[in-house]
């Protein structure tokens, strides 16, 4: 159990290996999925072990990786992570189902990236000094790049070096702050950074620094342009990931970096970040609102939705610091993680079931299709259900995380409150626009009308997909117990004044 | 004044020139057909010389000739690096020379030539050393470069890399002139202590300007860098390889012991500081730049090296043990890199095809994703996207810049690795996601030797970048740091 | 009185003209070698200058080292440069730009 | 005194629940039959156990229930959970709608009979009655929101149950997005009882709410807003989306598109009168604002009247019933207005009942008419289908406040107590209440006439053997006929509370302090209670003392008017209309509600949305800065290369314009 | 005339000799009067280094520049075909800029310089004189024990050069037709004379079927 993390990490991309090697395309498959549902599983070990009563890092595993520099392979989890990190590995496996027999060029590549991306998801979530994190963080640009880059749509090359460079430009700049953090504090283990006193002027500029990288990854507007363009080109499994955890790293860097590492500069920047967050609530909303390409839709819905997450973060520092109302930012700050955990679920899900229609007919044009519910009726099910959990219909998950951050930022300013609240018009009316367009109507075209239903193994990943997020929207405490006392710990960090 | 003691301390290069020297003449009597033993026996000389470096090392500096000759971590390591650079491009280039009869014997003595001025350049401790060792390097990269002789681009490039070079050289040695001027001596070591009292420290600034100008030119760092996209394209692909690998370290090799020599007190340092910095600053930008409009793989190789070797001086700006650790780290990074780039195209090439567009690469993953696999880790690497090796390289790098308040050069550096990024994956995209052009069968030369090297130097990007602490702390604690 | 400061200057001189030399030569390229053995010229001057003024004779050693290898040089040097004749029938520099870019 | 069992609550209210899943998930398996078995099984049950907690708690003497079921989410002190509060209000909410429900549910399979959609409409009515339950019996702000959004939900589904239909889905479409504009007000409600009282908790939200008093908000600075007012307007929003107040109202008439039952159930019985539900329930809180009852009432009255209006114009037999919903919920929200909770929760009891039968009556007539709803193609139906005549004859009466019946008491109590009130605009309210009789009557009266009474509208063609040709508006295939009994027992059912049940339940209901402590009339409603307490001598005078009040007379005028125009003389009706033209246009467009709601945020927004599209994220942010950032690079790399000219001398020159800048540059900052 | 007015104005008449000549040597049409014109200007450098007492030097270079690098320098220049026209295009044109940019290093350098220091440095006695030898000897003693290790060095780098001239320009023609006496020698009669068989009968060639071949396929 020394070691889980580690094991976690690792079992995924050595299975690559294998997926790469294997000769059997059928063989190759079952090697894919029997690894990340090793993963799954050995996952699932972090549970009855881990203590949620206590916000230390737990599982902690730490070697000198590279003694001349002061950089250290260490590993550890808390609540926030571990939620992640069982994110990720349930992903895991649904993404090779979906992919099963839908990706047929180079599936064994297609497969491999898939675990190697996995594995280096998990390993952001796990790794507890600065460095390894930002190796984890970058390095899983890559197989994403070559997913969209290879099994993209048309326009792949634009959309997958836009991706790219788009990110790799944010994450520099978190590189270059690491590196001064360094020569400042001598130190790269971010709990050390963390109880690190750096002067106001160090933290703003670290602040700039930490803020552009992960805002790219988030994204926030206005860098969130690359996204839309990543989702559409993306093949079914890559949108899958890149909307169910990817976006995670940019929220989960926030919370391990500026909001713990520079909390004066953050609680100096609150408003701007917040205004951040409430701008794409309504321009993306209404962005969404006039897309031809379903994709895209849910794409721009994702950023929007994200916008509660650091949405979230940032209202719990005016809520902590202006206010101490140390009730009111935990809820924020819970709301926001799970609003995370959610739209991992809910997005991953919308994604599903846009392949699941992209696989029949090969577009994503919202107006080829019309009428599905007619000749689809159990993925026009699902679909709905989906599109209900993505515009925060209670009892699903989206609701849980939206309603929190509203709750609490209504205590910072109502005003705040109002344009957050106001997700809930324009969210329903995108995606109920998409519901109505393509599951409503009439059947539109003899093409549409050929379209079978859901297979099982479609049925399966959709289903599953569905339990979660009906879980998390029925019963989130567990989900909330399990990251309390991280939060709450967090909280305290956030009201500590450096300087 | 010769000892017994200075030829054991010079052993590795006294058994390379005695070795190469037989090689030579063994070559005479060999048949063209007879070749291979020729291929073999310069690799093993490398090898054994390689060996000799790494075991005969004593565990402290020492130095032979009065001087002449210094014999530390740093030169070892350089050697060492060298040496693996020269066997890997000997394994590599056999197939490549063999089907454009370039395949001859004197290719295996002058690179060893070359190698051996690498060596006595890195290990130089008096300027006659340095210049010498340099002009035995760039001498025998002339002719190499010259080697295809119904090329006309061949010699274009040569002409252009020898005129330059001699420019260059005449520069440098002006440099040198006037710092023997200020200080009275040309043995590096007693150049800084004679610096310090000189009254004419004025004229040591002065010649100092010229000795940037000759490590910038070496290095190929703007605005010194004409001569080497065109001497990496003119050049055969196994030279330009050689260019970028042996050269690059001697480059660095030239730099380190020349301005190493006006660091220790700290008195000129922040003269070449700047200096250095604005060079690192314009290489990195003209280089990255210039490399995107690019079609010619070797080209854009080469303003790729432009900006990598502006990295490279990023690293050497901070003018401590620990920039100068980093920088080396750098290099052999960039040597190795190179070598696994070029291995792959000089895979790919075959009678009458150069393999050098970047076009040609296309589709190249589904007609052998091993090799295009390998090249994908060599451009990732080289664009400095962690895990691999590339990344640590430039880590260190921006971190010595960094450590040395030298913010705004890292920021520089770091703008123009997100632009230099966009040719590498322009290579990568290339190879994955477009069709092939043509169905040729890739042969892979049937050459077994040269494809499990190339996949040992390929994966050890992957692996040295998961796990260089030891080579980290191996470079650093060469100088002391 | 010969000072130092006559053959510096003098080196400088040369210096100057074999600079101006290469910016006057566009095309001939055994001008610019010559130019470059100017060039080396004016730093042997140095040399000899610093060597005698300094009464030491490594200045003097160094100045029999460039000599070597500038032969060395220019017998590689015009290899290469009959070698480009062949190939393009012309050593007119200003003609060859088939790299460029 | 005892307490309710939790188990028991729990079945109540996870019955209906488990029709649905089990209607919906295993239709294929247990077929039509079973679906609606099912759901009308586990509906039943929750109407029994509705009706025995409803017993027990008036007569049985258990004890108002309020416990959590379990935590839904706890953060710090902040508990959000799932629980019931079952006191007489609750159970007299559940035993409403779990009967409509029932008697939805028995309709159902004879209204939906030959449709595809069965099980489906099954499945998605027991989720509603669920649904409903969760917001009745929820005992917090949060499950009140859950109960609020499901059922908003639910609506959705149904409204757009004939998803084919265009008008369907986009119907559906508004009616969830206008209810969410409400619930945006209501969760920023809940959002502001959080902030200032620091739970979610009913129970102590009231006990805090006298806190209240005196706390302000700077909703801009410099301006302080009255905390209760605050809380109350935005929890009002989210009644106006529900409830369908102006100028929310736009969904609810659309809303018909769905199928006559939901209609009954959703549109006019229960959902519409959550809002009304909610405010009794938060009395405490909106007792502590003057501002915002004044608000409700002035907002319900406009309702109440000018809704009406628009129901005399519409030639829809649904829509006409649609209106008149929208009337009557203004009349609910006056109560609530003038602090008379109890007398909007009766009203929406009555309400509840003879809406309902109304809707079914008129969805019998429709299937009689093969899904025509035009009335102009209907009249004299009243031969062809006597029960349906009568029953709707029944719930007309009620919904005209004719003496005796439900109706009159409920509604009756409502402009007594608007004209004995004496807060800001209940001058306007009494007003639009007693005008609001009037058209009551008038397009009651002329839905009637127009449905079952004069020349027969419509022409019988007999199919001759090809069977499927056009049918032009007013052509039938067959001549109407009476529903089934599973059609017509649920009508008889539901036409015998909707006359008597005002008549028995006035005295406790809105004197007798039934509600116990679940509402609480703050000073003024309590005054004129006892004020019209002190009036009432039983229900029986009440009834003869209304016969010679103002609201009676003016129904009696409208029977006179509307008798003469509809029944003597047809050809008047399109005289007055042409007569009164700008009136009628102003009518026939509803005020124009829709077309400004239309034109200016579903097209505007679309235009909007183009606009930030296109011009935001394509243009300034991809155009400029992105593609923009490229394309310059690309420039000036092209400019950079052209350095590189190739030429010997060039690098040379380069080389040493270099030298010559290095040294220039030492001189010049080196400090030699 | 004092010995040092003697070598002031010896300086100035070789150091102005040398400087024609340089400028001779980048401004003269044809390159072979420039190649000269570089010879003039070493025979001056060499003149002044016997000012500076460097005689080894003074000779070497003329032995080695002019005697071997010049030499092939013109060797060169009239192998090779130049067209002298064509060669000195532009001159003019760029003569204005390589004169300002030749100021403006030669005034960087001379402000660099520190011409002033310089001047104040006189000459001493020469060091070889005070060593007791000639400045042959002098150079010899040194290159031949502390400067070992270069003169190996160049004496490689001389190898190098050889090799690399040798590898460029010796070459194998393949097209050239010339005797191999070895070859004739050990020619055997095989080599030369080939038996062939003939059949006497010559097998007809198969007949094409008629218009069937004839008929190019579409």
């Amino acid at each position: 159990m020394n070691h889980i993390l580690s094991l976690l990490i690792w079992l995924p991309m050595l299975g690559a290996i294998p997926v790469l090697i294997a000769r059997n395309s059928r063989a190759m498959r079952w090697i894919a999925l029997a690894f990340t549902l090793a993963t799954f599983v050995a996952s699932l070990f972090l549970l009855p072990s881990f203590n949620a009563d206590s916000a230390a890092m737990q599982f902690v595993e730490s070697c000198n990786w590279i003694p001349a520099l002061d950089v250290h392979y260490s590993l550890g989890v808390d609540g926030i992570s571990v939620a992640l990190i069982l994110l990720s590995t349930i992903i895991g496996p649904l993404v090779i189902i979906g992919a099963w027999e839908v990706i047929k060029d180079k599936a064994s590549q297609y497969m491999a990236c898939m675990l190697v991306l996995e594995g280096l998801l998990i390993g952001v979530f796990c790794a507890t000094d600065a460095l390894l994190f930002y190796v984890f963080f970058e390095a899983m640009l890559i197989p994403m790049f070559i997913i969209i880059g290879v099994w993209g749509g048309e326009r792949r090359l634009y959309a997958t070096m836009k991706f790219f460079i788009y990110t790799f430009f944010g994450s520099i700049f978190f590189l270059i702050t690491l590196l001064y953090m360094h020569h400042v504090a001598g130190t790269f283990n971010i709990q050390q950074l963390a109880a690190y006193p750096f002067t106001m002027q160090q933290q703003e500029w670290m602040f700039f620094g930490f803020a552009l990288g992960f805002a790219i990854k988030v994204p926030m507007v206005p860098v969130h342009t690359w996204l839309p363009d990543a989702h559409v080109q993306a093949p079914t499994g890559g949108s899958v990931w890149l909307a169910a955890v990817m976006l995670k790293v940019g929220t989960y860097g926030f919370l391990r970096f500026p909001l713990i590492i520079t909390p004066d500069a953050s609680y100096h920047f609150r408003w701007l970040i917040i205004v951040l967050s409430l701008i794409p609530i309504v321009y993306i909303g209404y962005v969404a609102l006039v897309q031809k390409d379903m994709k895209k839709l849910v794409a721009y819905s994702s950023i929007a939705h994200m916008a509660f997450v650091t949405l979230g973060f940032f209202i719990a520092f005016i809520l902590v610091r202006d206010f101490n109302n140390i009730d009111a930012a935990e809820l924020g700050m819970q709301g926001a993680l799970v609003q995370m955990i959610s739209h991992g679920f809910v997005s991953g899900a919308m994604f599903a079931c846009i392949g699941v229609m992209y696989d029949r007919l090969h577009t994503h044009e919202i107006a080829v299709f019309g009428g599905l519910n007619k000749v689809m009726p159990w993925f026009g099910f699902f679909f709905v259900f989906f599109a209900m959990a993505n515009c925060g219909l209670p009892g699903t998950s989206g609701f849980v995380g939206e309603f929190m951050v509203i709750l609490a930022s209504f205590s910072t300013n109502p005003w705040v409150a109002l344009v957050a609240a106001f997700a809930l018009i324009i969210g329903a009316g995108y995606t109920l626009y998409l519901v109505k367009r393509i599951i409503f109507g009439d059947v539109v075209s003899e093409r549409v009308a050929k379209m079978k239903d859901i297979n099982f193994r479609e049925a399966l990943v959709l289903t599953v997909l569905g339990l979660m997020v009906l879980a998390i929207g029925i019963d989130p405490e567990p989900l909330i117990h399990l990251m309390g006392a991280s939060v709450h710990h967090l909280i305290g960090q956030l009201a500590v004044v450096k300087v | 004044m010769m000892s017994w003691n200075d030829i054991l301390v010079m052993l590795p290069e006294v058994y390379l020139v005695v070795a190469v020297c037989i090689l030579l003449l063994l070559d005479a009597w060999l048949k063209p057909s007879q070749r291979n033993i020729t291929h073999w026996l310069g690799i093993a000389i490398a090898v054994v010389t390689g060996l000799l470096v790494i075991f005969g090392q004593p565990p402290h500096t020492v130095t032979a000739f009065g001087g002449m000759f210094i014999r530390d971590g740093a030169s070892e390591i350089i050697k060492v690096f060298g040496l693996l650079a020269i066997v890997l491009i000997f394994i590599y280039s056999r197939p490549y020379l063999k089907q454009r009869e370039l395949h001859i014997g004197e290719f295996y003595s002058l690179m060893l030539f070359a190698g051996l001025g690498l060596m006595l350049l890195s290990s130089a401790g008096n300027l006659i050393v340095v210049y010498l060792g340099l002009e035995m390097l760039a001498l025998s990269s002339y002719s190499l470069v010259a080697m295809n002789r119904d090329s006309p681009l061949s010699s274009e490039a040569a002409i252009k890399y020898f005129v330059l070079s001699a420019l260059a050289s005449g520069m440098l040695l002006y440099g040198m002139s006037m710092v023997y001027g200020a200080a009275g001596t040309l043995d590096l070591s007693q150049l800084a202590v004679a610096a310090q009292q000189a009254h004419m420290s004025n004229l040591l600034k002065f010649g100092l300007i010229f000795l940037i100008v000759g490590i910038a030119f070496e290095l190929g760092a703007a605005p010194f860098h004409m001569w080497l996209p065109d001497v990496y394209d003119g050049a055969p692909t196994a030279i330009t390889t050689l260019i970028a690998s042996v050269s690059k370290l001697g480059a660095f090799a030239l730099a380190y012991r020349l301005l190493s020599a006006f660091a220790p007190d700290g008195l000129m340092t922040h003269q070449w500081q700047l200096m250095l910095a604005v060079i690192a600053a314009l290489s990195m930008i003209i280089g990255n730049l210039v490399a995107i409009v690019q079609t010619n793989f070797k080209r854009m190789m080469g303003y790729s090296t432009i900006a990598h070797m502006g990295f490279l001086l990023m690293a050497f700006v901070n003018a401590k043990g620990e920039g100068y650790g980093a920088a080396l780290f750098y290099g052999v990074c960039y040597a190795l890199m190179a070598t696994a780039a070029f291995g792959v195209i000089l895979a790919l090439s075959r009678k009458g095809f150069e393999c050098d567009k970047i076009s040609d690469l296309k589709g190249l993953n589904k007609r052998s994703p091993w090799l295009a696999l390998l090249m994908m880790f060599a451009m990732f690497s080289l664009a400095g996207v962690p895990p691999f090796w590339g990344f640590a390289a430039k880590w260190v790098a921006l971190q010595a810049a960094i450590d040395a308040g030298y913010l705004w050069l890292a920021i520089i550096g770091i703008v123009m690795a997100i632009i230099g990024l966009w040719y590498y994956l322009h290579v990568i995209w290339v190879m994955y996601f477009e069709k092939p052009e043509d169905d040729v069968e890739i042969a892979l030369q049937r050459d077994h030797t040269m494809l499990w090297v190339l996949s040992i130097n390929g994966l050890a990007l992957l692996v040295v970048g998961l796990y260089w602490g030891p080579l980290i702390s191996w470079c650093r604690s060469a100088f002391g740091a | 009185m010969i000072t130092l400061a006559h053959f510096i200057v003098l080196g400088a001189v040369l210096f100057s003209i074999a600079v101006a030399g290469i910016f006057i030569n566009r095309k001939n390229v055994i001008v610019l070698l010559m130019c470059i053995e100017l060039m080396l010229l004016a730093v042997n001057v140095n040399f000899v200058a610093f060597s005698r003024f300094h009464a030491d004779v490594a200045g003097q050693i160094f100045v029999f080292f460039v000599l070597t290898v500038a032969a060395a040089e220019a017998a590689v040097g015009l290899a290469i440069l009959t070698l480009l004749f062949r190939n393009r029938r012309t050593v007119n520099v200003g003609e060859i730009d088939s790299m460029k870019g | 005194m005892h307490q309710l069992s939790t188990t028991l609550l729990l079945v109540l209210v996870l019955a209906p629940l488990v029709g649905a899943v089990l209607a919906g998930f295993l239709r294929n398996i247990i077929g039509r039959a079973g679906a609606g078995g099912v759901a009308i099984v586990s509906v039943g049950l929750s109407c029994a156990l509705s009706f025995y907690v409803l017993y027990q708690l008036v007569w049985g003497g258990a004890q108002p229930y309020d416990h959590n079921i379990y935590t839904w989410f706890q953060v710090g002190h902040i508990n959000a959970s799932f629980g019931m509060m079952i006191d007489r209000l609750s159970a007299m909410m559940m035993a409403v709608v779990t009967f409509v429900s029932l008697m939805v549910h028995i309709y159902t399979i004879g209204y939906m009979a030959d449709d595809d959609g069965f099980q489906r409409f099954f499945s998605y009515i027991a989720l509603f009655t669920f649904s409903m339950l969760i917001l009745v019996v929820a005992n917090n702000f949060m499950q009140l929101f859950v109960g609020w959004e499901l059922v908003g939900l639910v609506s959705y589904l149904l409204i757009g149950f004939w998803y084919k239909k265009p008008s369907a889905t986009f119907a559906s479409l508004k009616a969830f997005i206008v209810n969410r504009v409400g619930d945006f007000g209501f969760v920023l409600g809940i959002a502001a009882v959080l902030y200032f009282l620091h739970t979610l908790d009913y129970q102590t939200a009231f006990d805090n709410a006298p806190s209240l008093v005196g706390k302000t908000l700077a909703l801009t600075s410099g301006t302080h807003w009255d905390a209760a007012t605050v809380i109350c307007i935005l929890l009002f929003i989210g009644a106006t989306g529900k409830s369908a107040q102006v100028p929310l109202h736009v969904w609810l008439p659309d809303s018909m598109e769905g199928p006559t039952p939901i209609s009954a159930l959703i549109h006019a019985a229960t959902m519409v009168t959550a809002g009304i539900f909610m405010v009794a329930r938060m009395s405490p809180i909106f007792e502590l604002s003057q501002a915002a009852l004044s608000y409700i009432m002035i907002i319900g009255a406009t309702g109440a009247l000018f809704m009406g209006l628009v129901g005399i114009v519409q030639n829809d037999i649904k829509r006409v019933i649609a209106y008149s919903t929208l009337s009557q919920l203004g009349y609910m929200t006056v109560a609530l207005g003038v602090s008379i909770y109890a007398g909007a929760v009766f009203h929406l009891m009555t309400h509840a009942f003879f809406k309902a039968l109304l809707f079914l009556c008129s969805g019998s007539v429709i299937i009689a008419m093969h899904h025509d709803q035009d009335m102009r193609n209907m009249g004299g139906l009243r031969k062809y289908m006597p029960i349906t005549w009568l029953t709707m004859w029944a719930g007309s009466i009620a919904l005209m406040a004719v003496p005796f019946t439900s109706g009159f008491y409920s509604k009756d109590a409502i402009i007594d107590a608007t004209g004995l009130s004496h807060r800001f605009g209940a001058g306007y309210a009494y007003f639009c209440v007693l005008a609001g009789a009037f058209v009551t009557a008038c397009y009651t009266l002329r839905q009637m006439y127009m449905t079952f009474h004069g020349k027969e509208r419509f022409e019988v063609v007999h199919d001759h053997g090809d069977g499927h040709h056009e049918l032009k508006p007013g052509q039938l295939h067959h001549a109407p006929k009476e529903s089934p009994l599973v059609v017509t027992i649920p009508l008889i059912l539901l036409a015998i509370p909707s006359l008597i049940i005002g008549f028995l339940t006035i005295k406790p209901m809105l004197y007798g302090g039934w509600f116990g402590k679940a509402i609480h009339e703050g000073p003024a409603g309590q005054a004129i209670i006892d004020h019209m307490h002190e009036e009432f001598h039983g229900p029986l005078s009440m009834a003869i003392h209304g016969i010679i009040s103002w609201p009676f007379g003016l129904v009696v005028l409208a029977f006179i008017i509307c008798t003469y125009i509809y029944l003597f003389n047809p050809a008047m009706a399109d005289r007055i209309r042409r007569i009164f033209n700008p009136v009628y246009v102003v009518l026939d467009r509803k005020f124009w509600f829709d077309t400004v709601y239309i034109g200016l945020f579903a097209k505007g927004g679309l235009k909007f949305g183009r606009m930030l599209w296109k011009g935001g994220d394509k243009a300034i942010l991809d155009g400029v800065f992105v593609d923009g950032g490229s394309n310059t690079i690309e420039r000036l790399s092209a400019g950079v290369r052209r350095m590189q000219s190739g030429l010997l001398y060039h690098y040379a020159f380069a080389m040493i314009v270099g030298l010559i800048l290095l040294l220039g540059g030492f001189w010049w900052f080196g400090g030699v | 005339m004092s010995p040092q007015l003697l070598q002031l104005i010896c300086f100035w008449v070789f150091a102005i000799v040398a400087v024609c000549g340089a400028l001779m040597v980048i401004s003269l049409r044809n390159t072979v009067h420039s190649v000269l014109s570089l010879v003039l200007t070493f025979f001056s450098v060499a003149c002044l280094w016997l000012l500076l007492d460097a005689e080894f030097l003074a000779l070497a270079l003329i032995v080695v520049y002019v005697g071997a690098v010049m030499v092939l320098f013109l060797f060169v220049v009239m192998m090779l075909n130049i067209d002298q026209e064509k060669i000195r295009e532009g001159f003019v044109r760029y003569l204005p800029l390589g004169i300002v940019m030749a100021a403006v290093m030669l005034l960087e350098m001379l402000g660099l310089i520190g011409v002033k220091a310089m001047h104040a440095t006189t000459m001493g006695p020469d060091p070889a004189a005070v060593a007791g030898m000639p400045n042959t000897q002098w150079l010899g003693m040194a290159l031949y024990t502390h400067y070992l290790l270069p003169f190996e060095i160049a004496a490689l780098i001389l190898t190098v050069g050889l090799v690399a001239a040798v590898v460029l320009t010796l070459r194998f023609r393949t097209g050239t037709r010339k005797q191999n006496p070895a070859d004739q020698a050990r020619v055997k009669a095989s080599d030369r004379l080939r038996m062939v068989k003939m059949a006497t009968v010559k097998p007809q060639p198969a007949a094409p079927a008629a218009g069937q071949s004839e008929e190019p396929q579409a």
